[in-house]
């Protein structure tokens, strides 16, 4: 059973971080990754941000998601989410100084972030302890690899021009059609894997 | 003698697609005439590139597609013209080029290239060129300045437009009358006012345009200009101003009659003539830049789809919508 | 009279100029799920409406009191996300006891509605904004309209992003998040830029 | 609002020769002969009299008789002969009524009787064959349907915005039925227009019911080169591949060419052309982008069924889409009912 585990927990860490990456693929947590992903400092912030409120979170409920009614778990996510963005912050505020300030108006709104909102409602609280770290990592990877790939473009374009966060590429407008491409390779991806898995008779 | 098998109709009407964007090409290039004699060659070379990189960006997109719907129906070549007649005579060759490849790579061939575009390429093109560089696309030269450097950057005296100025609330210094010839700052091909209606009425005898869209978009643009002048001026006066000045001539001929991008029943069509052209105007009253008429041609682009079904369902023809 | 005239040009407003919803990117992943299923866009963009409201009454009534301390400006965000969580368990709770029928059938999505970016960002909106508290209101229902309305030009449009002349890779929903990209891009005309 | 598509006609050079007769194939049976009725026959005796002579209506390939009864039944009050050929090769009916003006008033009279219709009229395609007819016959009653494609659906909608039903009678139909009345002579022979870039001088030929084409195409001296014949109509007829087909009264046209039309297919681009060009008020386009669907919704399939084949949405497509096929599938769908 050990080296099953093993293997399985390496699918759900790939397809969270990779393959099937729930920002590109399934829209969740579009809204940093857009609006705040402008240049590289932001977006390396808000994954750190990202992973230490999704991991305390993602345990809790994986530990007492069961036990709350359905009807009342999201308002109880959504709690918990608000708590542990306070040591959170600080943890960030820690490591890179000045950070949360800078972070303004994104950094807050990362408590009602669609995807850590979705996973501890749905999957934290039916999945065992080891699938839950595993995706929960893989949705942190996968969420630092996209922000940080729009934040790199969007600096990169925007390092010539003075008021860099204020028009042009750093709107969402940009962030939307750049994700967009992102989903179309990673569907690309996606289907010269099927394709490939279906010719050598379907083994991974 | 063999016979080859083959479905009926064996004939068809002579206008097909590729007829249809010649016609378009061949109105495009008229536009093209007064600006290369005011300005030497440099709009002609800017069209000539801006459709090369068009074409080449579809033909990328074709490689990969499966079903290629092939690249003769030039709407690529036709989607290229627009852009580069919409930006300045002096603007660096490669702003028209960076839009017509957004136009076609991110506005046109993701969604299948020329009937599935949701948006009108050449305004999405614009549109983004607008928020990136919009010093590069607002400045235009000024009238005088005669033939300008072919390939180089051209350091020209460049001169406020009357959008511009009227955008400031302030009445522009040219006389009505003087607008028509076009002399007067603004895009390549937008100023020759008197040359776009004969364009327009070109398309319109050919039906490769629709004439209620432009006539329903003009009348919402003269009656909201007499209505709310945006100078201290008569209505007489502003509606004259608002229409000669900026694109909207233009794009009430070229964009917003675009077929594939509108929609495709006549009552929805006055409706969506009716909704751009109050658009153009609440973008030239609240919106940030000079030239609102391609933002405004993508917003009621967006709405087309919705027009079309509240027509069908209006006529009780089932237009609700299942669960996807 | 003015005031009546001046709250409907602020939700115009928020429909069209100051749309936080397609100028800010806030938002979409609920305007996408509900645009999937296009019987309950109505529902939701009155839920999401009302909880906006909620939000933004709190928001304004409490940014006075949480920004003068310095320890309550830190624990800021956490208070209106709590609020907000508050209100969206009164009303579950309301509804469930109150109109269990209603519940069952349309229940799904109240969560959803009630809990996204849309509605904790009223308040920051509010302090960016400095709006007087009838003048807030109008706005928050004026981004459920703009809620309502992104997600029923999606629902139109969906259904055509699934054909066989595009290419394989963009067909679905990367062609979705295009067709969004440029509708922002149309609305960045309004604001030029940043709206806050 | 829907005024049919003008097309680029090709009818005056086979209307310049009289109508040829083409000497009989071998091993044709000889013109059958039944007992006319006497006298001024009823409604019945007629219509016994076209079932006797086996009278085929050209344009709907339907026997007389029957159709005669249906129209009985509709209750019609306006019949039409029908001297007006919608696709611009074929010249057949109009042929048939210059040769034969009093046969086929006599036989329209005739059809009337039996249908009960109060009024009848030859319908005439445009003013200048009006003229023609009435220099022959001062006393015929003409009306003009007009060269735009579908010439007799519109006229049709015209007269029936007026009240009453009207209904076609085929011009060589009226005109056998005259013979058959008054010299009990079974229907053999059919004009057929031989027209077309393969053939030298497209002209109209009185050619023996069930003589093979080949006959007839060797007599007009088509090209060997030919790739393409089409009977029926140039647009709504069938391709045909083996010459040895039997001609038969409906065919009405065959149309050589040496290079088959091919036209490259676009993606709709929702001009809206083919709504207004439909005579029967479908929306083509939306049933086209519901019939691409996997599975179509037949509730959005609108009027599908109301489509009477004229094909006129295919051809004005500037996609070169085939639109009337997938109307035709519609309205399949729609009749099969399977609600998936």
């Amino acid at each position: 059973m050990r080296r099953g585990l093993k293997k399985k927990i390496r699918i759900i860490f790939l397809n969270s971080a990779f393959f099937r990456n729930p920002v590109p693929v399934a829209a969740l947590s579009i809204y940093p990754v857009i609006a705040a992903g402008y240049s590289l400092q932001n977006a390396v912030e808000l994954s750190l941000l990202f992973l230490f409120l999704s991991v305390p979170v993602g345990f809790l409920f994986c530990l007492i998601g069961e036990m709350i009614p359905l009807w009342v778990r999201p308002a109880a996510v959504l709690a918990a989410s608000a708590v542990f963005y306070l040591p959170a912050a600080r943890l960030l505020e820690s490591m890179i100084p000045g950070a949360v300030a800078a972070l303004g108006m994104f950094g807050p709104l990362m408590i009602c972030n669609s995807l850590i909102l979705s996973r501890a409602n749905v999957y934290a609280p039916s999945h065992i302890g080891w699938a839950v770290a595993a995706d929960t990592l893989g949705c942190a990877v996968g969420f630092a690899l996209v922000i940080c790939l729009t934040g790199a473009v969007r600096g990169l374009w925007l390092s010539g021009s003075v008021r860099a966060a204020e028009g042009g590429v750093s709107l969402p407008f940009f962030g939307l059609i750049f994700v967009g491409f992102l989903a179309a390779f990673l569907q690309w991806v996606n289907r010269r894997r099927t394709l490939r898995t279906g010719k050598r008779g379907g083994r991974p | 003698m063999n016979l080859t098998e083959m479905k009926p109709p064996f004939i068809r009407g002579e206008t097909s697609v590729a007829s249809m964007m010649r016609d378009m090409l061949f109105a495009l290039t008229l536009l093209l005439a007064l600006p290369v004699v005011r300005y030497g060659p440099r709009p002609a070379v800017a069209a000539a590139l801006t459709v090369l990189v068009c074409v080449l960006c579809e033909l990328l997109f074709t490689l990969m597609q499966t079903k290629t719907t092939g690249l003769s129906d030039g709407s690529a070549a036709v989607t290229g013209m627009v852009v580069a007649l919409l930006l300045p005579v002096n603007a660096p060759l490669w702003l028209p080029c960076a839009a017509g490849a957004f136009a076609i790579a991110a506005a046109k061939a993701p969604f299948g290239s020329t009937g599935r575009n949701p948006f009108n390429p050449a305004a999405a093109g614009l549109a983004f060129a607008a928020v990136c560089w919009p010093q590069l696309v607002f400045s235009y030269a000024a009238t005088g300045s005669g033939p300008l450097p072919l390939f180089g950057d051209c350091a020209v005296q460049t001169a406020p437009s009357p959008a511009a100025v009227l955008k400031q609330g302030l009445p522009p210094n040219i006389l009505p009358f003087e607008m028509l010839w076009g002399n007067f700052a603004g895009p390549a091909g937008a100023t020759a006012v008197l040359v776009v209606a004969a364009c327009g009425l070109y398309l319109f005898c050919k039906r490769v345009a629709q004439w209620e869209i432009t006539a329903c978009f003009l009348l919402v643009v003269i009656v909201i200009a007499a209505l709310f002048p945006r100078a201290v001026f008569d209505p007489l006066s502003s509606v004259k101003y608002e229409l000669l000045s900026g694109s909207v001539l233009f794009c009430s001929v070229f964009m917003v009659t675009d077929p594939v991008t509108s929609p495709h029943t006549t009552a929805a069509r006055c409706v969506y003539g009716l909704l751009s052209g109050a658009l153009v105007m609440a973008f030239r009253w609240f919106g940030a830049y000079e030239q609102g008429a391609v933002f405004a041609v993508l917003l009621s682009n967006a709405a087309a789809p919705v027009l079309d079904d509240l027509v069908f369902r209006f006529r009780g023809w089932g237009g609700e919508l299942a669960d996807a | 009279m003015r005031t009546l005239a001046q709250l409907i040009l602020t939700a115009l407003a928020a429909v069209s100029v100051e749309n936080i919803l397609f100028s800010c990117g806030i938002g979409f992943s609920r305007v996408l799920r509900a645009a999937r299923r296009p019987r309950t866009i109505g529902l939701y963009s009155l839920f999401v409406a009302f909880f906006s409201l909620v939000s933004m009454t709190v928001g304004s009534l409490l940014n006075p009191v949480l920004l003068s301390g310095e320890a309550l400006a830190w624990l800021r965000p956490a208070l209106l996300a709590l609020c907000a969580a508050a209100a969206y368990g009164a009303a579950a709770a309301a509804l469930k006891f109150g109109l269990p029928e209603f519940y069952r059938k349309h229940g799904e999505i109240l969560s959803p509605a009630a809990m996204n970016t849309v509605v904790l960002s009223m308040p920051y909106v509010q302090k960016t904004f400095q709006l007087p508290l009838a003048r807030a209101m109008a706005f928050a229902l004026g981004t459920g309209g703009a809620f309502f309305l992104a997600a029923t030009l999606l629902a139109h449009i969906v259904p055509r992003f699934k054909n066989e002349d595009m290419p394989k890779a963009f067909s679905g929903f990367p062609a979705v998040l295009i067709y969004l990209g440029i509708l922002s891009l149309a609305f960045a005309g309004f604001t030029g830029g940043r709206l806050f | 609002m829907q005024r049919g598509i003008k097309l680029e006609q090709h009818k005056a050079e086979s209307l310049l020769h009289p109508v040829q007769e083409l000497p009989d194939a071998a091993g044709l049976p000889p013109p059958k002969f039944f007992r006319a009725p006497k006298g001024r026959p009823d409604w019945e005796a007629v219509l016994r009299a076209a079932e006797e002579a086996e009278i085929t209506d050209e344009f709907e390939d339907v026997p007389l008789a029957e159709k005669l009864r249906r129209m009985r039944r509709a209750g019609v009050s306006l019949a039409l002969a029908c001297c007006v050929d919608e696709d611009p090769y074929t010249t057949s009916a109009m042929a048939a009524l210059r040769e034969q003006t009093d046969g086929v008033i006599a036989g329209l009279a005739l059809a009337a009787r039996a249908c009960g219709a109060k009024k009848s009229e030859i319908a005439v395609a445009d003013r200048r064959e009006k003229k023609e007819i009435l220099r022959r016959s001062p006393e015929a009653k003409l009306v003009v349907a007009g060269t735009r494609y579908p010439a007799r659906a519109l006229l049709r909608r015209s007269l029936q915005a007026e009240g009453g039903k009207a209904a076609f009678v085929g011009a060589q139909a009226c005109a056998a039925l005259a013979a058959a009345v008054s010299r009990g002579e079974a229907q053999h022979d059919a004009i057929v227009t031989v027209a077309g870039s393969g053939v030298e001088i497209p002209r109209n030929v009185r050619v023996r019911i069930g003589t093979p084409l080949r006959h007839l195409l060797d007599f007009c001296g088509v090209h060997e080169r030919t790739r393409l014949i089409v009977t029926g109509s140039s647009v709504t007829g069938r391709a045909v591949t083996d010459p040895s087909v039997p001609v038969t009264a409906a065919t009405r046209c065959v149309i050589a060419m040496l290079r088959p039309p091919r036209y490259k297919t676009y993606a709709c681009i929702g001009c809206g052309r083919c709504s207004r060009a439909c005579p029967r008020g479908i929306v083509p386009w939306r049933i086209y982008q519901e019939m691409e669907r996997s599975r179509p919704d037949p509730l959005k399939l609108l009027n599908a069924r109301s489509c009477i084949d004229c094909a006129s949405c295919s051809m004005i497509c500037p996609s070169g889409l085939d639109l009337a096929a997938a109307v035709k599938r519609a309205a399949a769908i729609m009749e099969s009912g399977d609600l998936h």
